[in-house]
């Protein structure tokens, strides 16, 4: 068996090992949970640097026939597109399980759920079959849901959890049109992303197919992104959410649609990416500076970082309309390190919230004086989050910008702007509310995290300053995936286009690549 | 490829011994939230070892590779590398850094030594001392860099380890705020430098400094239209760190941190960055001008003329405002502002020798003078401005002493003090640039100079004590005042070596050195090689120290605010910079984001989806009547629809 | 002898039907205990009509499990929780309306549909052998016999769970 | 006139349509029940019917397991209403119409 199935199949374990054990030994569900995260991270990181770097193709591949007749298979796999992305599922499922403490009703649905959605983020991935993607997607979504509207918190529970699932069960269902389409259409009766792309190498689809189908899974999954202007669920739910939950959706959930834009749209529509990757590149615009701006603006801890990481997915969707090697390597480097950040800054808001009952930040204040650890934490985390290197997100967000800057220097120049100067601020505003100044009042006397308890935010920053530190470990694995991804993506384009794209601002345009 | 087994293999050479000058902070700073901060002794132990190692090694590195043209590498680690972007953290030892390392690593090693008796009694005595070993790591990178996304990186941790530094007492608000403000002004700069990295990355394909001289040596023309625009770019980074106006606001503001880090930022380290960056990178900016589309028709000004007025005028305004202030530490700040106008100035006027000469000896007086005012600010019970003190050279003689020497040595005594030598040098590359107006400013600024230090002198250390805290002032102890007698030392004699010309031969492939053979020839070196500058600069010192010594000798409030009237009135408001940043730029912002925050909340969130719930609600409230929830109803409906689908089926 | 047992259909079907009039609109009482004898009856009358269809075996069955069990849980039920006075509230018309024009309709289409079809060759030949159905029972239908026994097993677990008293 | 298997689907029909009726207009939950096994008795009539006349013991066997069904289904049905009676003191139908949204 792949490691990359026993991967996947651990958190389900954990499930059964919850349901087996009566409510006599309620204790014993957080262990299971805790004991079979813990497993999967490890398998995780078995996976990750078993992963050969530097070389093309699929890697611990299994694939078993599920029903032939429709082409369904479930196939696993691991490329450089997936292989951090399953690292840091599981490094952040096992921080999400860790903090859930907080959780006193109904503690033995809620760590289900979380397996669930930690088990179908892990499938999600790797799968290499969008329609076991999909189906894998759809099992994580449904337990957010749930988890909001069960485990929820303030008074805009209701209106949050209602927009949360409209918006992501809309978006689910255009890409899932989209993607009927594909499996329709293509002839090749298969959505396996191996056989499809070779079917389709032969008998490529009409332009306006492409185009179409590529512009549903777009805003499909761009809607489970947050793509601007379909983004205004995500602050509000990751304001409501218990902390697990936002933990898992924002840092994990989201990636699951810009990796099936990578895994499926880009390499096998290629004229639709042509197509659509100019409305790309001014929705981007929309993130990167529009939901800075709206970030500046929350009075709410939990919405600024809800908006800060609509902002982040700015930098992915900027690297996807760029389709350069550089580009999609700096996306997907992004996308891993904005999971940890996303999850670490979750984690520390969600503990905030547990001992003040607030996220005002009028009312925090002094955070590194009560709490040292918590304090200095978020310090960090909300450093990382404005692109301080040290963090894996400023190698990301450099690598993008380095690789855009060929095709789209102005959206360099608004994206560094967005990144550095408006990220900078509303980050700095909320160090100097939250974590400095004099210590609030909802937060005299409030106990810091101590022993074990420290453990999944110790993980998660750990997991940043070192793909900070050393990104080249991710690097080296990303990069033969993303070199294959953007080949099939610009097959057959004109070259054209792009260099005079480049001409607006670079008369000598020697790009050097 | 594999770089451990380089390393291994390279480990043996010396240069490499710069990987332990850069590394041993940031292993004391590690070391000291992992358990060696519960003792406040090996805490400091630890951190004050790291650096002074740093510093010999930094002697001996000097003396090793300093005299090699060109310099040498250390072993590179691969940091980052896809497609055509190949990045590697690296350490440059040539002339240049292993100067400016041991600029760094000694003043560091004094500061820490000061802050062992100035932040004695601190609750957070271990987070002090790992900032700054932090800190110390950061600058440490900057000055070894390599490459150009190196310098960006450890320029950007440079900004974070500051920001954490002058934010150090996070619970007083005006300490948080400047930090915070600190951060933001250099984002700005950093914008622009980023952004001129990765244009000349573009086009020469390459960020390491050598690939990147050799590039620009071949073809001047690599960048076409941009070459300016590429420079003025990463100026702006400069900008920002060096405290160029407009985005010096934050120096005067950072001086809510602790003094003796005061001492480390803000006169020998960060704000040096800017100016070593320029220097660095100076074969970018001495490109012939050349600008894209309309403005090249306009006949922009070359990036080298941009950087020497920006320097200039940040020269001539912090000059003006250093007159008018009264707390100590800002006249200091912008007595620092001044001076980095000057040194800017000079790299401007293609004199980065020259600027690196002022940098080293303005490293050592400034540092002594914020120290100093430590002393004073200790002493004094925390008191910093200056009309509150008074007589302190009875109290504090040592402190006065020191504090009078490193006086001399900013206004440029002739002879006897370094900076007299350095501010030559930028005058006679002022005057070599052909730039009179330039030149004219220096030499002012050098009057305005000794009219503020005097001033500062005279109201803070003569005269009678005019307040209690002054009247009890006191000594601190060797700690603090052993850096001050070894900082006089480097003050006064600094300037007899001759720094610039060495580097210029070096490292900035100057034609023709000129180095003084004789005792004579050396101290009076500025008279011979520079008369003009040399003679000008004494006259305005002269006449500075004048117009002081009549206005505020044993003056006990200050006249110039009755005899200038609004002009005073502007100079205190800091001729309204920050105004304008706290009026205009940041209300933009706020604008803006409140115009996105209520399309978010009432078009978005508001029209959409709550207009789409709305009109599905009402749609449910009209089916909701069918819903009796009594059962036979349901049975009813299910009975007739059963009856009328057979009826149909059977038709 | 077939006249006798066509009077025999009549009699019992007659019955069948008067019965389930009287359970479950009995216009003299709304007693739940009536409606329940009365169905009682009718089971039987039933149990009669499957005699007449030599569905022998069956009769028994439904007489035994139908009338003798469910009717006496129906009975222990009703009693248990005394709902004697529950049904004393007014008829509703509107509710005996819709009911009656629902029924009419399904009995309206049931009828026609019967009295549309082409009829069997009514030469009823197979004889209602008990023997032969048990063989069947058990060879052909043996999977889903022991599956009802399961059933039964599972509704029992499930009745003992559903009326515990609640241990608060 | 001898019955065929017309007399048997006719009388079967108008049972179930007692039985319907019962559930359509009775309110207390214990007649609807027992009108439920009216139907289901009904049902039962054809299925033996059918049996008889098509000479096919089929029909019979499947009888026999709505029988047992039935019995099951009653047990735990009535389990129900007790269940529900304990809760809300009630068994009107009337009564019972809390699932409305």
């Amino acid at each position: 068996m792949s490691p990359v199935t026993l991967l996947i199949l651990l958190p389900f374990v954990g499930i059964l090992a919850i349901l087996l054990t009566p409510s006599k030994y309620a204790f014993a569900w957080r262990l299971w949970a805790q004991l079979f995260s813990g497993l999967a991270a490890l398998a995780s990181l078995f996976v990750f640097f078993g992963f050969h770097p530097g070389a093309a193709g699929y890697q611990m591949v299994q694939r078993l026939e599920w029903n032939s007749e429709l082409g369904l298979a479930f196939h696993v796999g691991v490329d450089g597109l997936n292989v951090g992305l399953l690292l840091a599922t599981a490094l952040v499922g096992f921080a999400a399980v860790w903090v859930s403490d907080e959780i006193e009703k109904y503690t033995k649905l809620f760590y289900v759920l979380l397996l669930t959605m930690i088990g179908g983020a892990l499938g999600a991935f790797a799968s290499l079959d969008l329609f076991f993607v999909y189906f894998f997607n759809e099992f994580a979504l449904l337990p957010t849901f749930l988890m909001i509207g069960i485990w929820g918190r303030g008074d805009q529970k209701n209106f949050a959890t209602f927009q949360i699932t409209l918006y992501l069960s809309l978006g689910a269902l255009v890409a899932l049109v989209g993607l009927v389409c594909l499996y329709a259409l293509s002839g090749a009766n298969t959505l396996d992303v191996l056989v499809l792309g070779a079917w389709l190498k032969e008998h490529p689809l009409p332009a306006g197919l492409q185009t179409l189908i590529f512009g549903l899974l777009l805003f499909g999954f761009g809607t489970l992104v947050g793509l601007f202007p379909f983004h205004s669920w995500a602050p509000l739910g990751y304001g409501v959410a218990p902390t697990a939950t936002a933990m898992m959706h924002a840092g994990i959930l989201k990636k699951v649609g810009l990796f099936v834009l990578l895994r499926g749209a880009f390499p096998l529509l290629p004229l639709g990416v042509q197509n659509w990757t100019g409305v790309l590149a001014v929705l981007c615009l929309g993130n990167l500076l529009y939901c800075g701006w709206v970030a500046m603006r929350q009075k709410d801890l939990n919405l600024l970082l809800g908006n800060s990481s609509l902002a982040h997915m700015g930098f992915v969707f900027l690297a996807l309309a760029s389709t350069t090697v550089i580009g999609i390597t700096g996306a997907v480097l992004v996308m891993v390190a904005h999971a940890f950040l996303a999850a670490l800054e979750f984690a520390l808001s969600g503990y905030l919230y547990r001992r003040t009952g607030t996220l005002e930040m009028l009312m925090l204040g002094g955070a590194f004086r009560q709490m040292p650890f918590i304090g200095a934490a978020l310090i960090a985390a909300l450093m990382a989050g404005c692109g301080v290197p040290g963090f894996a997100n400023f190698a990301g967000e450099l690598t993008v910008m380095f690789g855009v800057w060929s095709v789209m220097p102005w959206h360099v120049v608004i994206a560094a702007w967005g990144g550095l100067v408006i990220g900078g601020i509303y980050m700095l505003r909320a160090i100097r509310k939250v974590a400095h100044g004099e210590v609030g009042k909802v937060l005299e006397g409030k106990p810091d995290v101590v022993g074990l308890a420290r453990v999944p935010y110790v993980v998660l920053l750990l997991a940043l300053v070192f793909f900070g530190v050393a990104p080249g470990v991710l690097v080296d694995r990303i990069r033969p995936s993303a070199e294959r991804v953007v080949s099939l993506a610009t097959a057959g384009a004109s070259k054209t286009g792009a260099a005079g794209h480049a001409s607006v601002l670079n008369p000598t345009s020697a790009p050097a690549h | 490829m594999d770089p451990i087994s380089h390393t291994a293999v390279a480990s043996s050479n010396a240069q490499d011994l710069a990987w332990v000058v850069l590394l041993f902070p940031l292993i004391s700073a590690a070391s000291i939230p992992l358990g060696v901060g519960r003792s406040r002794a090996l805490t400091h132990a630890m951190a004050i070892g790291a650096v002074a190692t740093g510093f010999v090694l930094s002697v001996s590195l000097f003396l090793l590779f300093g005299f090699t043209k060109g310099g040498i590498h250390a072993t590179p680690l691969p940091w980052l590398s896809v497609g055509g972007l190949k990045l590697q953290i690296g350490l440059t030892v040539d002339t240049l850094s292993t100067l400016m390392l041991m600029v760094v690593t000694g003043i560091s090693t004094l500061v820490h030594v000061f802050s062992t008796r100035y932040m004695d009694g601190d609750r957070d005595y271990p987070r002090y001392f790992a900032s700054l070993g932090l800190f110390t790591f950061s600058m440490l990178g900057i000055v070894l860099s390599d490459n150009l996304v190196q310098t960006f990186i450890f320029w950007e941790l440079v900004g974070v380890t500051s920001y954490l530094l002058v934010g150090f007492w996070h619970e007083k608000p005006s300490a948080a705020d400047a930090a915070k403000k600190a951060f933001l002004t250099n984002r700005i700069g950093d914008f622009g430098f980023i952004l001129g990295i990765i244009l000349v990355w573009s086009a020469a394909g390459t960020v390491q400094f050598t690939d990147l001289a050799a590039k620009f040596h071949t073809d001047p023309r690599l960048l076409g239209g941009l070459t300016s625009l590429a420079g003025v770019l990463i100026f702006l980074g400069a900008m920002g760190k060096s405290a160029q106006v407009p985005l010096h606001v934050w120096l005067p503001d950072a001086m809510e941190g602790p003094t003796p880090v005061s001492a480390l930022i803000h006169a020998a380290t960060m704000v040096a960055a800017g100016v070593y960056m320029l220097c660095r990178v100076f074969f970018l900016l001495d490109l012939p001008a050349a600008w894209p589309g309309f403005l090249a028709t306009l006949g922009g000004p070359s990036a080298l003329g941009i950087i020497a007025w920006v320097g200039g005028i940040t020269s001539l305004l912090a000059g003006l405002i250093a007159i008018q202030q009264n707390d100590i530490k800002r006249i200091l700040a912008y007595s620092t502002l001044s001076q980095l106008g000057y040194m800017v100035m000079a790299v401007g006027c293609a004199g980065p020798d020259a600027a690196m000469f002022h940098l080293t000896t303005h490293a050592c007086f400034k540092a002594l003078l914020f120290l100093g005012a430590g002393s004073v600010i200790a002493g004094c019970h925390h008191e910093q401005d200056i009309w509150q003190m008074g007589g302190l050279w009875k109290r504090m003689p040592t402190t006065s002493i020191c504090f009078a020497i490193g006086t001399a040595a900013l206004c440029g005594l002739p002879i006897v003090t370094s900076g007299f030598y350095s501010k030559d040098a930028i005058f006679a590359s002022a005057l070599a640039a052909d730039r009179p107006v330039l030149f004219a400013v220096g030499v002012l600024v050098a009057g305005l100079t000794t009219l503020y230090m005097a001033r500062l002198y005279l109201v803070a250390f003569l005269g009678e004590p005019r307040s209690e805290s002054a009247g009890h002032a006191h000594e601190s102890g060797t700690p603090m005042t052993l850096p001050l007698v070894i900082l006089a030392l480097p003050s006064v004699t600094l300037g007899w070596l001759p720094i610039g010309s060495f580097l210029k031969e070096m490292s900035f492939g100057g034609g023709h050195p000129h180095y003084p053979d004789s005792i004579t020839d050396i101290l009076f070196d500025p008279f011979n090689h520079s008369p003009l500058g040399a003679v000008l600069g004494l006259g305005l010192i002269v006449f500075g120290g004048f117009v002081a010594v009549s206005l505020y000798w044993n003056a006990t409030v200050d006249p110039l605010p009755k005899t200038l009237g609004w002009v005073s009135t502007a100079l205190r408001s800091r001729l309204f910079f920050d105004a304008i940043f706290d009026r205009v730029v940041v209300p933009i912002h706020d604008a803006i984001a409140a115009l996105f925050g209520l399309i978010d909340r009432w078009l978005l969130q508001g029209l959409v989806v709550r207009g789409g719930s709305g009109a599905v609600d009402l749609v449910g409230r009209g089916l909701r009547l069918v819903q009796t929830g009594n059962i036979q109803t349901y049975g009813f409906l299910f009975v007739i629809g059963v009856a009328v689908l057979v009826i149909l089926a059977l038709k | 002898m077939p006249v006798l047992t066509d009077l025999l259909f009549y009699a019992f079907a007659g019955l069948a039907l008067l019965f389930g009039l009287l359970c479950v609109a009995n216009p003299f009482s709304r007693n739940p205990i009536t409606s329940a004898m009365f169905l009682v009856l009718t089971i039987v009358s039933l149990a009669g009509l499957f005699i007449l269809l030599h569905a022998f075996f069956l009769a028994a069955v439904q007489v035994l499990v139908y009338a003798g069990a469910v009717m006496v849980l129906f009975l222990f039920v009703i009693m248990l929780l005394d709902l004697r006075q529950s049904e004393e509230r007014q008829i509703r018309i509107l509710t005996i309306g819709t009911g009656a024009l629902a029924v009419a309709a399904i009995a309206g289409i049931l009828i026609r549909a019967v009295i549309a079809a082409k009829p069997l060759a009514s030469s009823p030949g197979l004889a209602g052998e008990t023997k032969a159905l048990g063989r069947l029972l058990f060879t052909q239908y043996l999977l889903p016999f022991e599956v009802m026994s399961l059933l039964l097993l599972v509704g029992m677990v499930g009745v003992i769970l559903l009326s515990k008293k609640e241990t608060e | 006139m001898t019955p065929g298997i017309h007399h048997y689907l006719v009388v079967s029909a108008l049972l179930f349509s007692l039985g319907l009726f019962g559930v359509l207009a009775r309110r207390n939950l214990i007649v609807i029940y027992m009108s439920l096994e009216l139907m289901l008795n009904a049902a039962n009539l054809t299925l033996v019917a059918f049996s008889r006349f098509n000479e096919n013991l089929n029909g019979q066997v499947m009888v026999f397991f709505i029988i047992t069904v039935a019995a099951a289904e009653v047990a735990v049905g009535l389990a129900l209403i007790v269940a529900l009676y304990r809760k809300r003191r009630t068994a009107d139908v009337d009564d019972l119409t809390s699932l409305r949204f």
